[in-house]
């Protein structure tokens, strides 16, 4: 456990959440969700979950990304807010 | 509505906080969850009461297998749901089949995916299989198992990969997963124990009662892993196609 | 002082006419033989309640109970003095209303007949059930059953306006139940420590406060909306779009006397005479009375329709029963019983009057009644003897009732109720007298001469008479009826 | 073997899911034999499980997961724990499960056409995941099972037509928001314990004093709110009309009388056992004050708002709404009268609003018309869907016979009790409007509408109506509605002994 | 006061760090899933919603001096760790005499190795999220095949005239 790495991460997950929802680009939103989930990934590693790590890693930032990204192509990418 | 999510936001955001002031600072070694009977049974008699090393698999699979099991319906209730909500049946020939053929990425994608898929594969079922010892077991197996078959997908076209996982075959692996794992369960049952009882298979497996739990959490693994995969396959392929199952992104 | 003795009479009583209910439906094909189990059922029950009359006026109180429903409370039958005079008034009057009504319903060609009679059959059962309840739950459920099962008689026409008189009837009548009678009960059953069985003595003792008592006590006097005290009396002129038999029997006799038997269960059952006195709050509701009494006498000068005037009429007489029993003296108390039977008598003849009226000339309206006493004399020398009843006149069971009322009330110095009495004997003799007048001697209109005699069907006539001929027996020979109030009001 | 009762009875009903997934489509016949015989058997099964517990000395009996713990004094496992309470949940659960799988036979393949195999997979699921809910005694395993209940009815409801995917969706968020507030609240109850089971938790509150804890205060907010979200109160509500009126009529059927209630008893559990009465009632009187207030106004409202609705379903769901608040009011009485009448709602209130849900579904599929002008003299046309509706309206009013009267009483004793008067007297409205909006519907079936403004052309016309195909509803319909409303009845006459089971298993856990 | 602002960070912000971004991942995640008008939009806000919950789950795991929670025998991980805590030395013995009859490993110091419990819980939750998401996202396709629009007030714009809700 590094603390500064730890508060770093954080800092970045929080700035990629809210960008992550203020594009109007659904296909980014969904792209920089991915990168979210793959720091929050790196986040858990930090912490000793190597469990979660790894779900998270092929969860998060893989399948679900994915699947946002199947859903932007078969619908619309187009978002007003 | 903006003002009023802000504002439900905001209570409820200052209500997480308030409490966070009597937590047990971050990292805190002696706080209850830490240092509760719970958790060090967890950590210092798993090893010896199942001879897995990975006390998260340990605890995943064996002490608390009934809800891994109700995990393992989610994930089971998540694809045939999708099934139920998206798909649509009935011949949609309006793709002409020579299409087919042009479907998928560039033919880089496809060299390098033909590449990569065997040792995608393979580093799977690794992860499932070695779950005991290392991080992994049967959703991250699963996982990456399915993650294989859209790579495939998106590489070759979803007909190809659906040749080799077709729509049927995903909800019998699905299905059989579950099974895989209720059944062991029953299997306990069968055997005079309670339901996830592994220790009751020790007439049949061999090691002893901690061996016998070892080899259990293998055997249900394996089941989430089955189901994992065919679900998270069959997610895909209905969310890229809305349902149509005929041509992918 | 009376024995409780367990007995199958009561129950057997109450079931007849519910047992009649299924036959009914399934003869609905069969006119005759539908009627014919009508007969049968009325004349049973009104066996089995004679059979009862003996043995309570030895003082015993046949009991019954089945089924505890709730921790605590069976269903339970009990029959004591009060409850068999009602019975007996209700049933031996279902026999003839069930003639009257032959004869009206068929000489009308009603439709949906087999659902009139069913109902019918299913509203004596539940009234029965009332009269002989032995604790405030059954009398609550029988009470709701009652108000539901008289819905389809009352909306029997179907038409707008039957709607929204049975869409006032349902709302007043549940909606008062619901709201008041039942917290009441609740409480008092709380109170109590899980039991309302009405015995001997009250139900509520005196901690429970004059604040509260008073609340509880017009919650109940309140929530038996059918004894049609104001401000919810409004149901009862809008029933009145009812079939004649249905205003007749209910509405003269069953379901509004059931409101005011069932107020006088609270004062002597709920409370008993001598809490009340104690926590002094009967006078209240002798007000509420003594107030409704005066202005719907007041309100029935005004009505031109005939039965609207009748059902005014019948608001004032129920306020009578009410205004004696708060009075909280034997005399009171006795008079207010014997005012259920005679009123009944007396109210019913008038009622089968109005429809025997309605049948043979369709009239409707008090100001057409011009000279009809010579087309229908018989029918209107039975309504002069009903009017006579219901005023408190010599020669009719009202007088007695009357005479105890007004005793009990000077007893009780109340001298101001006493006016109230006597005004409200003058109105009523004002709104009924003039029609026995003209009817008999004023000039017809010219179409009235035509033809000779145009009485209704002989099925609507001699009910009539007989009722007419009950109030003058009754006056003569109100034995009977004396000794059975007096085992409640003596006690 | 009755020890593995509890679990056989979840096993049933997730293998015949399995086997129904394997059928594959268009198999819908299959399906439902399958689901009728593992619904039927698992409710023999809670049947013989309830006649066990109510054999048991002392009143539950608790199932260990695999066999743990050996050793610890703590729960390490998952433990099943079986008392009257649950068993009656369940079984009501099962009973329902089993009717509504009768109805859906002719449902089936008119509404969800070759999906039929996976409704059948999907509701068996949602049976697991209620029943499971209602007897874990694990904290997470619990938000494990509610996910699972979600889920399913996700996707139940989204099988329907556009509107329903629309209104699936906000279930969704809805959902999902209460989901996670419950988890929250585990999570916080875990960081203060360090343990998951109930008992165990409440133990450990109790031993260490740490019921004034902030975080064990907002922990208790945050699943109150995560579980009221769930169960639709009253300003929490928002999503249920849309999703159970425009779902499929099968799934309406089967998700309005068990789901919401479920979470009652969830709730109930959460307030009793995990946290205990003494710290929900006495140490926070202020806020059963704020939360008995909280249940009027959602009686009231669900009241109002099921009066201005001309849509039968949507009527019914506001209804549904006023009739949580009834639950919540009683469970937040503080005395053994107001849990008891909450839960002996619970149950009266799944039978009727199961009655209430079919015969308005029938009367829709007939007529096909979803406003009220439906019910146009029905009486005459389908006279045994309109006795069933109307023994259902009359236990929603709560008049004397019907099960609804009873519930109604034990929650006004408590209230009296107490003396929450602001409680008796929204029960007391609202069973007068629920007695307008029934009598308003009776009143059109009854008469049918008005033609004209004589009445022999009303009579006239009414027997002209012609009767055309109403009059054939099939018998799969008929026969869950019947037994649901005798249910009713037998809730009702029975009352007695099961409020006399009920109060033996509160006594226990409020000492 | 800036001492006083000193101290609360050093006493409120350091420590529970983690909490205080949890708290704000939640709020950014339940108003984006309540305010959005796009439906991808408001399950972008649950997922993130829901890590923040995992985020609460998996720091109250954390203990500052500990490893994953897997046991590693032939490694040399738990000496290079033994090394590195010496001044725990102490404390480690004491556990170690507890347990050291009980089974022929080394024993185990249960403040080397991170809370598992958690882990476990949190495996599930991303599991359940994950497929929360899978089918929202696919209700959310059956809406936009119904509605041409993923954006809340269109489609409730398009219903104005025919529902009557």
């Amino acid at each position: 456990m590094i603390w500064q790495f730890d508060i770093i991460i954080l800092i970045f997950l929080v700035v990629t959440a809210v960008i992550a929802l203020r594009v109007k680009d659904l296909l980014g939103a969904s792209m920089i969700f991915g990168i979210y989930s793959f720091l929050i990934c790196l986040l858990w590693a930090e912490m000793g979950a190597v469990d979660v790590a790894f779900t998270e890693a092929a969860v998060g930032a893989g399948v679900s990304t994915v699947i946002m990204i199947a859903t932007v192509f078969s619908t619309t990418r187009r978002s007003k807010d | 509505m903006k003002f009023f999510g802000l504002l439900s936001v905001i209570i409820v955001g200052s209500l997480l906080l308030s409490a966070t002031k009597d937590f047990p600072d971050w990292g805190d070694q002696d706080s209850p969850a830490n240092e509760g009977p719970v958790s060090s049974f967890y950590i210092e008699k798993t090893e010896e009461k199942t001879k897995v090393p990975n006390m998260v698999t340990a605890v995943l699979a064996d002490y608390r297998g009934y809800d891994t099991m109700f995990e393992t319906v989610v994930i089971f209730i998540a694809g045939i749901g999708i099934i139920a909500v998206l798909r649509t049946y009935g011949n949609n020939d309006s793709t002409p089949k020579n299409q087919v053929g042009d479907e998928g990425a560039g033919l880089l994608a496809k060299i390098t995916c033909s590449l990569i898929l065997p040792f995608i594969q393979l580093f799977a079922l690794y992860v499932v299989a070695h779950g005991h010892h290392s991080p992994g077991g049967g959703f991250q197996g699963g996982v990456m198992l399915g993650a294989s078959y859209i790579l495939l997908a998106l590489a070759y076209g979803l007909a190809r990969a659906k040749s080799c996982f077709s729509e049927k075959r995903t909800l019998v692996f699905a299905a059989v997963g579950i099974i895989i794992y209720v059944g062991w369960g029953v299997l306990c049952l069968i055997m005079g124990k309670e339901f996830l009882n592994y220790s009751a298979l020790d007439s049949i497996l061999p090691g002893g009662v901690e061996m016998a739990r070892s080899h259990s959490m293998l055997a249900v693994e394996i089941g989430v892993a089955l189901t994992v995969t065919a679900v998270m396959f069959s997610m895909f392929s209905n969310l890229s196609t809305k349902g149509r199952l005929d041509k992918g992104l | 002082m009376a024995s409780v003795e367990f007995s199958l009479i009561p129950f057997l009583a109450w079931l007849v006419s519910l047992l009649a209910v299924p036959a009914i439906i399934l003869l609905g094909k069969k006119p005759d033989a539908r009627e014919g189990i009508t007969f049968l059922a009325a004349i049973v029950k009104f066996g089995f309640v004679l059979l009862m009359l003996p043995l309570v006026r030895e003082g015993k109180i046949l009991h019954f109970s089945f089924s505890e429903i709730i921790e605590g409370i069976p269903i339970e039958f009990r029959v004591d003095g009060l409850g068999i005079l009602f019975a007996i008034v209700a049933s031996s009057l279902w026999i003839l209303t069930s003639l009257y009504a032959l004869g009206y319903m068929r000489s009308l060609k009603e439709h949906d007949q087999t659902r009139f009679f069913a109902c019918f059959a299913l509203s004596l059962s539940a009234t029965i059930g009332v009269a002989f309840a032995g604790n405030l739950l059954t009398l609550y459920i029988f009470y709701e059953i009652l108000s539901l099962s008289t819905y389809p008689l009352v909306t029997h026409h179907g038409d707008k306006e039957a709607r929204s008189g049975g869409r006032t009837y349902l709302s007043h009548l549940l909606g008062t139940s619901v709201a008041f009678v039942l917290p009441a009960m609740i409480y008092c059953y709380w109170k109590k420590g899980g039991d309302i069985n009405f015995t001997d003595g009250s139900l509520l003792t005196t901690d429970i406060g004059s604040g509260a008592g008073l609340i509880v006590l017009l919650a109940f006097t309140f929530g038996f909306a059918k004894n049609g005290l104001m401000p919810f009396h409004s149901w009862l002129p809008n029933a009145m779009v009812a079939p004649t038999p249905v205003s007749a029997l209910l509405h003269a006799v069953a379901v509004v006397k059931v409101g005011v038997f069932c107020v006088i269960r609270v004062f002597t059952g709920v409370f008993g005479i001598d809490l009340l006195e104690k926590l002094d709050i009967a006078v209240v509701v002798s007000w509420i009375a003594a107030f409704t009494v005066i202005t719907s006498s007041l309100i029935a000068l005004s009505q031109d329709n005939l039965k609207r005037r009748l059902a005014f009429s019948t608001i004032g007489q129920l306020s009578y029963i009410i205004l004696g029993v708060s009075l909280l003296l034997p005399l009171g108390v006795t008079g207010s019983i014997l005012h259920v039977a005679m009123h009944a008598f007396g109210k019913i003849t008038l009622f089968f009057c109005a429809g025997a009226i309605y049948v043979a000339m369709h009239k409707k309206y008090v100001s057409e009644l011009v000279g009809i006493g010579r087309k229908m004399p018989i029918t209107m020398t039975a309504f002069a003897i009903g009017s006579l009843s219901v005023i408190g006149l010599p020669v009719t069971g009202g007088l007695v009732s009357k005479w105890y009322l007004v005793m009990g009330t000077a007893q009780s110095d109340q001298i101001a109720l006493l006016v109230v009495f006597l005004i409200s004997s003058i109105l009523n003799a004002c709104y009924f007298l003039p029609i026995v007048y003209r009817a008999f001697f004023c000039r017809p209109e010219e179409s009235l001469y035509e033809g000779g005699r145009q009485e209704a069907p002989l099925a609507c006539l001699i009910p009539l008479c007989i009722t007419a001929l009950l109030s003058v027996i009754s006056f003569f020979n109100p034995g009977l009826f004396i000794e059975l109030a007096g085992l409640i009001s003596n006690k | 073997m009755t020890d593995h009762l509890p679990i056989l009875l979840l096993l049933l009903p997730l293998f015949g899911s399995l086997i129904c997934v394997l059928l594959g489509r268009n198999n819908a016949a299959h399906s439902w034999v399958v689901a009728m015989i593992s619904l039927g058997g698992s409710a023999l099964l809670s049947l013989l499980m309830l006649i066990k517990v109510l054999g048991l000395k002392s009143g539950d009996f608790r199932y260990r997961m695999g066999g743990w713990p050996e050793s610890s004094s703590y729960e390490v496992g998952i433990e099943l724990r079986v008392d009257v309470l649950a068993c009656l949940i369940v079984l009501a659960v099962m009973i329902v499960g089993f009717l509504n799988t009768i109805y859906s036979k002719t449902r089936v393949s008119a509404e969800v056409g070759e999906k039929g195999s996976f409704f059948y997979a999907l509701i068996q699921l949602l049976i697991v995941g209620l029943c499971g809910i209602i007897m874990t005694n694990d904290a997470f395993n619990l938000y494990v099972l509610i996910e699972i209940t979600s889920l399913t009815s996700y996707a139940l409801i989204a099988m329907g037509n556009r509107r329903a995917a629309l209104s699936s969706f906000n279930y969704v968020i809805m959902g999902t928001i209460g989901a996670s507030f419950y988890l929250l609240g585990v999570g916080y109850l875990y960081i203060k314990t360090g343990t998951l089971n109930i008992d165990d938790i409440h133990n450990y509150l109790r031993s260490e004093n740490l019921w004034a804890s902030q975080s064990i205060v907002v922990a208790f907010i945050l699943i109150m709110l995560g579980v009221w979200t769930k169960m639709a109160f009253f300003p929490l509500h928002g999503w249920l009309p849309n999703a159970y009126s425009y779902a499929p009529s099968m799934t309406g059927t089967f998700m309005a009388p068990l789901m919401t209630k479920v979470m009652v008893y969830v709730m109930i559990r959460v307030m009793l056992w995990l946290f205990g009465s003494d710290f929900v009632y006495s140490t926070e009187s202020i806020w059963s004050e704020l939360i008995i207030w909280m249940s009027v106004v959602a009686i009231v409202a669900g009241s109002f708002l099921a009066l201005a609705r001309n849509d039968i379903k949507k009527m019914l769901t506001y209804l549904i709404i006023a009739e949580v608040g009834y639950m919540v009011g009683g469970a937040w009485l503080g005395n053994l009268n107001g849990q008891a009448g909450a839960f002996y709602h619970i149950l009266s209130d799944a039978a009727m609003t199961f009655c209430l849900f079919i015969a308005a579904s029938i009367v829709i599929i007939r007529t096909g018309e979803s406003r009220l002008n439906a019910f146009d003299d029905l009486f005459r046309k389908m006279p045994i869907t309109m006795i069933g509706f109307t023994i259902g309206g009359l236990s929603m009013i709560g008049l004397p016979p019907t099960c609804g009267f009873f519930s109604k009483w034990y929650l006004i004793k408590g209230g009296v009790e107490t003396g929450q008067w602001e409680f008796v007297v929204a029960l007391l409205f609202s069973s007068l409007i629920n007695a307008v909006i029934f009598f308003k519907i009776f009143e059109r079936a009854y008469f049918g509408k008005i033609k004209g403004i004589k009445e022999e052309v009303t009579v006239q016309d009414r027997d002209t109506i012609p009767a055309g195909g109403i009059k054939s509803v099939p018998l799969s319909m008929l026969i869950p509605l019947c037994v649901g409303s005798l249910s009713i009845l037998i809730i009702g006459i029975m009352n007695k002994n099961i409020f006399s089971w009920i109060t033996k298993a509160l006594e226990m856990v409020n000492g | 006061m800036d001492i006083i602002i000193a101290s609360f960070i050093e006493e409120v912000i350091v420590p529970k760090f983690n909490y205080w971004i949890y708290v704000i991942l939640m709020m950014i995640g339940l108003f984006a899933m309540i305010t959005k008008n796009n439906l991808i939009k408001k399950l972008i806000g649950m997922a993130i919603f829901q890590t923040a919950i995992i985020l609460l789950y998996v720091s109250v795991g954390v203990k500052s001096e500990a490893n994953i929670p897997i046991i590693s025998h032939h490694g040399h991980q738990e000496h290079v760790e033994n090394a590195q805590d010496e001044k725990h030395s102490s404390k480690l013995e004491v556990s170690t005499d507890d347990k050291s009859d009980k089974s022929d490993h080394h024993a185990i110091d249960k403040d080397k190795f991170a809370n598992p419990l958690p882990h476990v819980l949190m495996l599930t939750a991303i599991v359940v999220g994950v497929s929360t998401l899978g089918l929202a996202l696919a209700i959310s396709q059956k809406v936009h095949g119904s509605f041409g629009t993923l954006e809340e007030d269109e489609i409730l714009d398009q219903l104005k005239p025919g529902g009557h809700d």
